[in-house]
């Protein structure tokens, strides 16, 4: 839930499921994003293979939060909400860019080993294929947001 | 701000480079080094082997390919080796696996490479 | 630096050394906060050692928010907000309690084994204990707040 | 939220208690139980094997204190293997190990109290 206050800004309020890291922009820190996702997936009892699949989501979401989203703006802040119901793992990457103007296509190795094509451009593909439903360029009050779910009965 | 420590070492006729530490964009320099200084010494077939409890974001695997194009190029042949179960499944979804073999292990990789 | 908005709640603004973790009031979630300093520990070259001080300290810390700060209000916040300016890694828990009425003194295993004393009071031991310097009863805009700070110098 | 699995196995004398899991409020039911059966068979040599990745705080060190109380009014001897270096030194700060001996190794442990 959101409301905006006299300033214009908004607050959130945080819920009893709700748990949210605030982080500087600089790389190397969505580690740190990353350990504690996986700290909460454990704790309502997430399978280590599917932990590993969410550490990788968030560690790639915040890095584009950080570099393409913030543009790598050393006051910018990152913020990662991340949510359990019960049956849905959540996990919401804010930045304060614009959002993505094009989603990529998927990568293409062959391109890329022949230099057709550049060597990045992996990360949304990897978050797509490891997380059971993302949504891009979700509106928050922080600006941007990538918002992506695990699901708990995909045998935890 | 991270560091990887990197051993060259040559088992018969592969080139092992042992990687400490994480694999992200930090990893530029000192896997360039590592790739530079096997290829001076003549390596043709090169193994990599990683560190099982490595952090490898998309930046790393950016770095891998970019190591992959220029063996290529050398008709170098580059194998993988130490990935936990995670990364090995990573590294097929990217289609890393159509230009390195990813071994389980580096008696492994050694016995089939040689 | 704490500025008050026009209605009167606190706005914190985070620099580019800090970091906020923001918990619902739920025992066993005092492990989140732990794995998260201690990634964030990890990542400033804290050696392993001093690493399981810091997180014995920050898990006594938040369970204290919670259990004595919050009372175990399931609605309540503990937010820790941890810091590292090259020298200095200081963390500060806060709850929306009252602070300390009064420190509790050493415990003595003695009287405890005998029942001549509770099991329980340990924590706030541990944490003067295990950390370089620990301040209470701090005011933040949250309540109340414990600052605990570990030194690199001390062989990191 | 938090379970624990212990298991009581007699070796010789010695009645081992090993305990998987963290050791915190909510292992006060398992601990107790486990503590209780353990009793009832008439140990009096008992040997808690923690779980060296084990997460132990305050509540679970609370928890041991009124275990080995119990223990005391019954002349029962008390043990502690599995820590971590950093339990073994929380347990010396508190003083847990003025009423239990702490061994590096089950073996050890073994060896010594029988
Ligand atoms: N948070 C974001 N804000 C704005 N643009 C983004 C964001 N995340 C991704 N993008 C855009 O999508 C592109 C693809 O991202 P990605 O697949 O992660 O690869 P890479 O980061 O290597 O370019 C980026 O190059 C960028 O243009
Ligand atoms: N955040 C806090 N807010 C209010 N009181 C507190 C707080 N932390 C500790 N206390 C008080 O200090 C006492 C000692 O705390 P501690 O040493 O952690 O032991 P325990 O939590 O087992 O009582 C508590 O019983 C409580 O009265």
């Amino acid at each position: 839930m959101n409301v905006t206050s006299d300033q214009g800004e908004m607050i959130r309020f945080l819920d009893e499921q709700t748990l949210e890291v605030n982080l500087p922009n600089k790389l190397g820190y969505e580690r740190i994003a990353m350990d504690c996702t996986a700290s909460f997936a454990r704790i309502v009892g997430f399978v280590p293979e599917r932990i590993s699949d969410l550490k990788t989501a968030v560690a790639e979401a915040c890095l584009n939060a950080m570099e393409h989203g913030n543009r790598g703006r050393s006051d910018a802040r990152v913020i990662v909400s991340m949510n359990f119901d019960g049956q849905t793992f959540s996990v919401s990457v804010m930045d304060e860019g614009e959002g993505i103007v094009e989603l990529p296509e998927d990568p293409d190795i062959e391109k890329k080993i022949e230099r057709l094509e550049p060597p990045r451009g992996l990360g949304i593909f990897l978050i797509r294929r490891l997380m059971d439903h993302v949504e891009f360029n979700k509106l928050s009050d922080q600006g941007n947001m990538l918002r992506m779910v695990l699901k708990m009965s995909r045998s935890h | 701000m991270q560091q990887n420590e990197i051993r060259i070492e040559q088992r018969d006729s592969v080139t092992v480079l042992e990687i400490q530490g994480d694999i992200t964009v930090f990893s530029e320099p000192f896997l360039n080094e590592a790739y530079t200084c096997a290829s001076n010494q003549g390596a043709v077939k090169i193994l990599l082997q990683f560190d099982g409890n490595a952090y490898i974001n998309s930046g790393g695997i950016a770095l891998l390919i970019q190591l992959l194009a220029k063996a290529r190029t050398r008709d170098q042949e580059v194998a993988i080796t130490g990935l936990s179960a995670h990364f090995k499944k990573i590294f097929h979804m990217v289609g890393i696996t159509k230009f390195a073999k990813i071994y389980d292990t580096l008696q492994e990789a050694l016995q089939k490479m040689s």
